[in-house]
């Protein structure tokens, strides 16, 4: 299976999901931000980091490299695109996803394991996946996800909500919003669910002694769709 | 030549920053600032010399970069 | 401009300097160099008054590669990997612009060690404010966290440890001190050093602006109350850019184009050039016109004194420049090749086709000033005679909640959450153990790492401070399970010129060197900040090490909350308890003078490595040093992160229970162990005439001590995990 | 009554995200933007009738709080 890991300048998360996808068994590939093109890919994948710096808007900048054209386009043609944490401000930024995330409510960076909720399986980022409550982890200072009362709608209507924050038990309240997203909301797809955009880093979590392991449920579930 | 902008938030969306400098400046005993909103300044150099003609290039450079028009709004100034 | 005796005097240099200068030379040098010699001369870049005492200490090792000299020290952790790693000050930018200070901080450390060609792999840090009451503290605080996170994070290097700490005498002098570890293959190291003439030398990063010209000079001077008007010096920190640099840096240095690398620190460009010329005893020639500058009509004198950051210094291979140029480019970032190396061993400036300077190299490095400062001793302070009654009405289950929310003991969480501690994939240990642990990215080696200090101690009698910082850092590697191998040093004094802070310097610097030797734990780097120090109140004497240790197979990590109920908890290491200078005598009885408690190095040294093997045979299952606070606190800690209670045993012999929970006596450890290992650790522990205490036995949810103590963990979580929240909301 | 105020960078201070913006618009085409800074905008509700009077205030707020007179500058509009 093959993916791509598209480098933005100021991407820092780029080495860690290149393990992660190696480890369970993708032939990734490294694409820096100027090719005019991406190899024919399974998966194409927007790490996390720091994309131009997070100036002016998080992701904004990198929405309008050249590349992007042709992740809009594999996209369109039904191609399988993940957005994690910077990677996801990129996909609201260039209109592949609603909505905006915005400053975290209490101001602060928040680096910590969370739990979310899955909402959705009829997709295949989490269809055979047997937890509902995944522990991941969040590295983020704008992740408080916003969008207008008509597009939550139309996302609940068309259940494109991916994934909320919880508790270790499923509740869905304030004191598990990290940080303040409106409906708790840590992740959502497109209208056809081939691209997903999520804050929380599956990479981060594919080893026991690392903050845990339940990332490697999600890679798994992918590779198994892509076989 | 320069022209400005400036980029707020749409009424409605909320500004956690805003709110937080409204707490700080009330205690600092500024009791009676009732509320802070927060938004960007931008100064840009064209190098033209109609104004209008400038002012409707930054224009569109609000539309499809400087501002997010699903919480912003912009306003040349 | 006219240089005379008055502008030296601005520069700040002494009257005596400025004719020395004036000699040496034999003229009267013009305002560029007359700028120059200020940057090289003045204490940050010279260290004219800590030179003599620096080399006291103890820098050679087994495993030693680079000691002190070089932009960062280097270590070999086997397999021809070797760590390069060193602690970094900002303390006077981040006093005036706490943000910027701070992450400008962060970039330079980080700089100091790409520049080597190793890779970041962590952060740390030591903060130090004044007290929580004062005014400035809360501003100073979020700001410097927010600056050292914005900085960390972007560049996408995790923050593993670090350590922070209230004081008054900090109030005037807050101290931000940033350490960062690199990996770098021992065989592709980088050097500052020159070699060979005629080569090109190249400018890259960012462009020169106007930033901080004279910042060295501020480093090297006190504040007063017209601190206002030196707020133009600080600089603003781009890691964006540095992060590209970084890239390009290393991507260039995969091929052998690279013959030496300097990055622009303190005093810019003046202080790289000079240091590259100076290491090699060659000449360097600059034409400043070709020097990218980001403002109009910037002058010599401006352009060498600039101290805009993310900026490097290239010697490269001749014929290597289009290669070079192609890579920087990528990363779009500026790119010029800005003069030569030269056999005139001198430095020669050029400008729109004038000459501007010429200093012979070695009056600006070899022959720049040192100083035999006047320092005085201090005395050991007399024991205090607490007084056992009034102990006695003090309610101990009180005491230790109070304690365990005091500002120095609270749990840090609020600001390592705002550090990005895993990004990269290797953080096996974060912040809120001993150490902070990252693996050998696709290896099964790790390396630990702590920055401590001690300032109370070293303010009370300032030689055992400095040698128990060395083995507070020594401790807190052995209790993740980690060799000890190196440390680096940052030496936060007040003002030199002044007798008392000179002897505080000089004795923390003897007992660091003492210790060090003792323990095979050589010093590798460091970096002095003299002159904190506002309206003449100075800081008290802050030494803070960087210890760094391995650990051979990361599976084998200890961290420190308790396990398992039933587990046995012992106290290696002998109890005296000694409470003067510790936090129960100081901050709960008011009682604020005292000796330090005593360090016995053999101690030391042999209940270090027994405990390390103890760990290496898998007999202990948790262990946490003792430090500030003493056993209780220690305790608690490992309740509250295992949240788990503990049974303690009644207290044998006449030991008073304060003295005993409270005393700060060093070179101990607590340790759980499962019972059925206890027979093979109490048998090494004897067999290395190791005094031990059967303190406990781990519990369900409550800490108890006869019927003394009776208090749940959730309890004692509380008040020491909100202190510092709630102080930063309220 | 509203109180406006721009904060921006002193002249001579980095500006990085303005660096960046600028590059970003050269790369879309505006090809003839030469230099943008950014800054920040406040807009500041204070119960106070008195423009004066409120201004002053939001004067010594800026001071105080809103502009970090080392880099910044501040102006009320
Ligand atoms: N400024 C900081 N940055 C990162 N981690 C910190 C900071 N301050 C404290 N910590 C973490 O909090 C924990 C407790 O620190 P400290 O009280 O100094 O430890 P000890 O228990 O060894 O005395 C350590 O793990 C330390 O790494
Ligand atoms: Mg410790």
């Amino acid at each position: 299976m093959k993916s791509s890991v598209i480098i933005f300048p100021g991407s820092n998360c780029d080495r860690d999901m290149d393990v992660a996808l190696k480890k369970f068994g993708f032939k990734n590939q490294m694409i820096w931000h100027n090719d005019q093109s991406i190899p024919k890919s399974d998966l194409i994948v927007l790490p996390g980091g720091f994309s131009y710096g997070d100036y002016l808007r998080c992701g904004s900048i990198a929405s309008k490299s050249k590349i992007i054209r042709s992740v809009i386009d594999f996209a369109n043609s039904g191609g399988l695109v993940l957005g994690i944490c910077n990677g996801f401000q990129i996909l609201t930024e260039s209109g592949l996803l609603t909505g905006i995330l915005q400053q975290n409510k209490y101001l602060n960076f928040i680096c910590k394991n969370v739990y979310v909720k899955v909402k959705d399986k009829k997709n295949k980022y989490f269809n055979n996946i047997k937890k509902d409550i995944l522990e991941l982890h969040i590295a983020h200072n704008e992740g408080n996800y916003f969008c207008s009362r008509d597009e939550i709608k139309s996302l609940e209507d068309n259940n494109q909500i991916a994934v909320t924050y919880c508790d270790q038990k499923g509740l869905e309240n304030d004191e598990n919003n990290p940080n303040g997203a409106l409906k708790n909301i840590a992740g959502i797809f497109n209208k056809n669910k081939n691209v997903l955009g999520m804050m929380p880093h599956p990479e981060r979590m594919i080893d026991k002694y690392l903050s845990g392991e339940d990332g490697s449920l999600f890679f798994e579930n992918l590779l198994g769709n892509l076989k | 030549m320069k022209i400005k902008v400036i980029v707020t938030l749409k009424n409605g969306v909320l500004d956690p920053q805003g709110k937080a400098i409204q707490q700080t400046l009330n205690g600092m005993n500024f009791d009676n600032v009732s509320d802070v909103r927060q938004g960007k300044f931008f100064e840009i150099d064209v190098k033209e010399n109609d104004e209008n003609k400038a002012k409707s290039l930054v224009d569109e450079m609000c539309k499809k970069l400087l501002a997010n028009l699903v919480i912003e709004d912009y306003k040349i100034v | 401009m006219k240089v005379t005796e008055s502008v030296a005097i601005d520069h700040g240099l002494k009257k005596e300097e400025f004719t020395k200068i004036c000699e040496l030379l034999k003229r009267t040098p013009n305002i560029t160099e007359l700028g120059i010699f200020s940057a090289m001369w003045n204490e940050h870049c010279s260290y004219k008054s800590s030179r003599k005492h620096l080399k006291k200490l103890h820098t050679k090792g087994k495993q030693v590669i680079q000691g002190p000299g070089e932009n960062a020290g280097v270590i070999d952790i086997g397999d021809d990997d070797a760590i390069v790693f060193k602690i970094e000050s900002h303390n006077h930018p981040s006093f005036i612009e706490p943000y910027q200070g701070a992450a400008t901080g962060v970039g330079g450390i980080m700089r100091d060690i790409f520049t080597m060609g190793a890779r970041p792999i962590a952060n740390l840090n030591s903060i130090h404010f004044g007290s929580p009451q004062h005014k400035k503290t809360k501003n100073l605080l979020r700001g410097v966290v927010k600056g050292i996170g914005g900085y960390g994070n972007c560049i996408g290097v995790p923050t593993i440890a670090g350590q922070t700490n209230f004081d008054e005498s900090y109030n005037g002098n807050i101290l931000v001190n940033a350490m960062t570890l690199g990996l770098v293959n021992k065989n592709k190291i980088f050097y500052s050093k020159a070699a060979g003439t005629n080569k090109p030398v190249i400018y890259v990063g960012s462009k020169t602006g106007r930033d901080g010209i004279h910042g060295a000079s501020m480093a090297s001077a006190t504040f007063d109350d017209k601190i206002e008007e030196k707020k133009p010096t600080v600089q603003v920190g781009d890691p964006f850019t540095e992060k590209l640099l970084l890239e390009a840096c290393l991507e260039l240095m995969a091929d052998n184009s690279i013959i030496s690398i300097q990055d622009m620190g303190a005093a810019g460009l003046t202080s790289s050039s000079i240091e590259m010329a100076s290491k090699g005893k060659l000449g360097i020639e600059l034409d400043l016109s070709k020097v990218p500058c980001r403002e109009e009509k910037m002058t010599p004198y401006e352009i060498m004194l600039s101290e805009s950051q993310e900026r490097m210094l290239i010697v490269l291979e001749k014929g290597k420049e289009n290669y070079a140029k192609k890579i920087f480019d990528k990363w779009n970032l500026d790119f010029a090749v800005i003069g030569k190396t030269t056999n005139s061993k001198k430095i020669e400036l050029l400008f729109e086709n004038n000459k501007v300077a010429e200093i012979p190299i070695d009056l600006l490095a070899e022959n720049s000033p040192m100083y035999d400062r006047k320092w005085k001793k201090t005395k050991l302070p007399q024991k205090i005679k607490f007084n056992k009654d009034d102990l006695k009405t003090i309610n101990l289950s009180d005491c230790l909640k109070k304690i365990l929310a005091f500002p120095n003991i609270s749990d840090k969480k609020w600001i390592w959450d705002q550090y990005d501690h895993t990004v990269m994939g290797d953080t096996i240990q974060k912040p809120g153990g001993d150490a902070g642990v990252v693996r050998i990215h696709g290896s099964k080696k790790a390396v630990a790492s702590s920055v401590d200090s001690s300032a109370s101690y070293c303010f009370a009698h300032p030689f055992s401070g400095g040698k128990q910082v060395v083995c507070e850092s020594w401790r807190n590697l052995i209790s993740v399970g980690a060799k000890p191998i190196a440390i680096t040093n940052c030496l936060n004094f007040g003002n030199p010129e002044k007798e008392k802070n000179m002897g505080e310097f000089v004795e923390c610097v003897e007992g660091i060197a003492e210790a060090s030797k003792y323990l095979d734990f050589p010093v590798v780097s460091g970096n002095v900040s003299f002159y904190n120090e506002t309206n003449d109140r100075g800081i008290k004497p802050t030494p803070t090490i960087g210890g760094v240790g391995l650990i051979s197979d990361y599976k084998k990590i200890i961290t420190m909350d308790f396990k398992k109920n039933g587990n046995i908890v012992y106290v290696i290491g002998k109890t005296e308890g000694h409470l003067d200078q510790s936090v129960f005598a100081k901050d709960f009885l008011n009682e604020k003078k005292g000796a330090p408690p005593s360090i016995n190095l053999f101690n030391e040294k042999n209940v270090g490595e027994t405990l390390l093997k103890l760990i290496d045979l898998g007999l202990v299952a948790s262990c946490h040093d003792v430090s500030l606070g003493g056993i209780l606190v220690a305790v608690s800690k490992m309740c509250i992160k295992g949240n788990k209670g503990i049974k303690i045993n009644p207290l044998k012999g006449l030991i008073n229970k304060f003295e005993y929970f409270f005393g700060e006596d060093q070179g101990r450890y607590i340790i759980e162990v499962n019972k059925s290992n206890i027979k093979k650790v109490s048998e090494i522990l004897n067999n290395n005439s190791i005094h031990y205490d059967e303190f406990g036995t781990v519990d369900e949810k409550m800490l108890s001590f006869k019927n003394d103590i009776k208090l749940p963990i959730e309890e004692l979580s509380n008040v020491h995990k909100y202190w510092l929240r709630n102080y930063m909301d309220s």
